[in-house]
């Protein structure tokens, strides 16, 4: 079993047109770049993408944005400053976007890996995220019904890698990883480094290799230093 | 005379018991931290996954791993775990924070919460205010008690989108201390000089006087420039 | 802020009779058996318990179960050979006994903790533990609704904790653990040992002090180092 | 002649390709383990919260903090991950176990499975049991293809209480291998010396005969006694 791939080209060599494709990461933290930049190079079209901001001016999200390969976005706070390229388009009635609260977003998220059905929260009652959305009372207390959220393929970034794809992370790097490694059919995971089986404890695994279906090793982008 | 955004961040400082766990919105609650009183252990919770997160970072000194839900590079203080964003959220959702500290655009008479979108913002964006408004076991605004424009931003019915209904217990401005009682606001405190008449006048809803009004114990250097009177 | 208690008799000393209390552990690993000891010197009534298994032989929760100390036992597997006490007294219809799948067992407890109304899930759909609840077809396929599972205290083990209630666990002592201490109003955890705040790190940390209440260190019992 | 409890083991051993996650009940699918080709990287998932479970720990090498579903103290292979319960079944409920081999008390036509309680089971105990039979890709089932008393464990309609209905993808038994097809039985395999006709004898439900029945392919040393014709 080894999950290894030469290049972040390789491991996205297979997207189609179409895909729904998640991205951890929560700013420059765990979000992975390098394989965002290589998707950008397959030239794809009518991508949904899953990722909770909005992309960062042209580089990686911001870039596939501009570039005009994303149809639609489902995202928590895609209104930072610098997510100029998600907010020209949409304006412009380029690109759907729907918005959730970031709770419900990651959970959602959680519900498809875990295989449940859905799940009632109480965040988003009585607001206009929640219309048109079921409620129920539970105990007394009103809670909005949402569905899991899958995705064909998931970028996740993490710190370091043994071949059968355990993953470990470092400070914030872990955010949406974790989770969306756990919600996509393929999940290719861009890593600081690889080492021999083995050589993470078993305890500091955070994300097993269960999850996961390939891993590329890449050098930090200096961009990924830059103030978001 | 009203206080400063430092000074409604420090009154808030001195209501933080040893041992509790805040989210701080940003503006005025991102001051609070500075202000508590030596020796209290108060962690800040981070959305993005961070419980006891420290000071901005130095110049050159940044992780790049290491950001908060502001999008700064910080720091951890000793004690601080890290998890991923499903816990974070659990913990906000769960109500396992004593306290979330908030900014607002608008507060209603019985507590309801808009912070998060103005009407006519063309792109949407709600990141954690909703779980962090429904979750906190105490959500505390943190806000100057008008608009720039003198606007009244405690009113009787929310006209900006909702964050969560009553869902705010206090209100912590630069004139007052304002608990939601119900569908009463209860005037707790009021800045130095400042008279209870000046405060209700530039309040949207009507404000309960109680005996126990006082003075907002606050230091001079945290206290401001004398009210303009609307 | 000093979360250390001397001994599990003070920590334990404030629990009524009929309180609902989780437990973690699955077999010994994890399993809180000096705070368990402790609450049988309590000699308290009309407990319910939440715990995976059904107590070992005359120890902890089965000495418990033995003394007449519980109401109700909420549980998976309850089934082992050394359960003898459950079993007799189930047997005589002297303890109530609600047994749900693993899964839907510790997915309870998390909604409990992480603040939902409830969730739908596959397992257990057209068998006798899903009879008289919720079927709901999602998507073509039937689920089952779940409601959360909280308690007025939960009993954890973990290995490391500082005073601030950070804790640490070791080889399988996960389990339930680090779910329980989200779903009940005062958490009490029984460590191996207390070190200084700061000495755990932040990624190792797998419990955050948020959840704890009290912790205790204790020596290891040499029980539990017998097989269950 | 049919199988030992090991051969049946050996049998489906060979089915697991490199790469292959899998939890293995208690009794006949424990064993599967020891009888994997060389070179298979094929990591063993446990409840309680492992993946990459190694052998048995040695008498007095025992760790007191690990073991694995079935209470035995156990060892972890290089590569091994631990994490928590939830985790631990939102892998098993979420689809991520290539497969889980669990022992019977009773399969139906169209893969019911029943192997949680009998009938009159005065205590009942499910553990993870109905969210392996739900959960995992291939939920293949490793039993004796009769009762000690010689009664067809593959019946028409499952009469002890259900795990989960249409869940069961292949059947090993020391008489054959069967594969469901939505309602039907189809006999791949049968054992070596054992007539097509021999195992119909003792299943409870038609078996469906194709071009493509082989002979199973294991060596002589997990062969057992010759069939005693029921």
């Amino acid at each position: 079993m080894d999950k290894c791939v030469p290049t972040c080209d390789e491991a996205v060599a297979d997207i189609p047109n179409g895909a729904t494709i998640m991205m951890g990461g929560f700013g420059p933290p765990g979000f992975p770049a390098q394989l965002v930049e290589a998707l950008r190079r397959r030239r794809l079209r009518d991508l949904v993408i899953i990722q909770c901001g909005g992309g960062t001016e042209d580089y990686a999200l911001g870039g596939l944005i501009l570039d005009g390969a994303v149809r639609k976005l489902i995202s928590s706070y895609p209104t930072h400053p610098g997510a100029w390229a998600l907010r020209d388009r949409y304006l412009r009635g380029e690109i759907e976007l729907e918005v959730l609260p970031q709770g419900t977003f990651v959970e959602r998220i959680r519900a498809a890996g875990a295989g449940l059905g859905g799940f009632y929260t109480p965040t988003g009652v009585g607001t206009e995220l929640a219309e048109g959305k079921e409620v129920r009372i539970i105990n007394g207390r009103p809670y909005v019904f949402e569905l899991p959220l899958s995705a064909d393929f998931a970028f996740i970034k993490a710190h370091r890698a043994d071949r059968w794809g355990n993953l470990t992370y470092r400070r914030t790097m872990r955010n949406f990883n974790p989770i969306m490694a756990m919600a996509a059919k393929v999940v290719i995971a861009e890593v600081d480094e690889i080492v021999a089986v083995g050589e993470l404890s078993p305890e500091e695994i955070e994300t097993p290799g269960i999850f996961v279906d390939r891993v590329v090793a890449t050098e930090r982008h200096p961009r990924l230093l830059r103030r978001t | 005379m009203p206080l400063t955004r430092e000074g409604i961040a420090y009154r808030i400082a001195q209501d933080l018991p040893d041992g509790s766990y805040v989210n701080l919105g940003v503006g005025i609650p991102s001051l609070v931290l500075q202000f508590l009183p030596e020796g209290r252990d108060v962690l800040v919770h981070s959305e993005n996954g961070i419980l006891g997160v420290g000071p901005k970072a130095a110049a050159g000194q940044e992780d790049p791993d290491l950001v908060n839900a502001n999008g700064d590079y910080v720091t951890l203080l000793p004690g601080a775990s890290l998890f991923d964003h499903a816990l974070s959220f659990a913990i906000i959702r769960g109500g396992h924070l004593t306290h979330a500290i908030l900014g607002a655009l608008q507060v209603s008479r019985r507590g309801d919460l808009s912070n998060w979108k103005v009407p006519g913002q063309r792109v949407p964006g709600v990141g954690g205010a909703m779980d962090l408004a429904v979750g906190a076991q105490r959500v505390w605004v943190a806000m100057t008690h008008v608009t720039e424009r003198g606007e009244p931003k405690i009113v009787e019915a929310c006209t900006y989108p909702l964050t969560a209904p009553r869902c705010v217990k206090r209100i912590y401005t630069d004139l007052a201390v304002i608990r939601v009682e119900g569908e009463d606001l209860v005037l707790e405190e009021v800045a130095p000089g400042v008279s209870p008449q000046e405060v209700q006048a530039c309040t949207g809803a009507p404000l309960r006087l109680t005996a126990d009004l006082r003075e907002m114990p606050v230091p001079a250097e945290v206290r401001g420039v004398p009210l303009r009177t609307p």
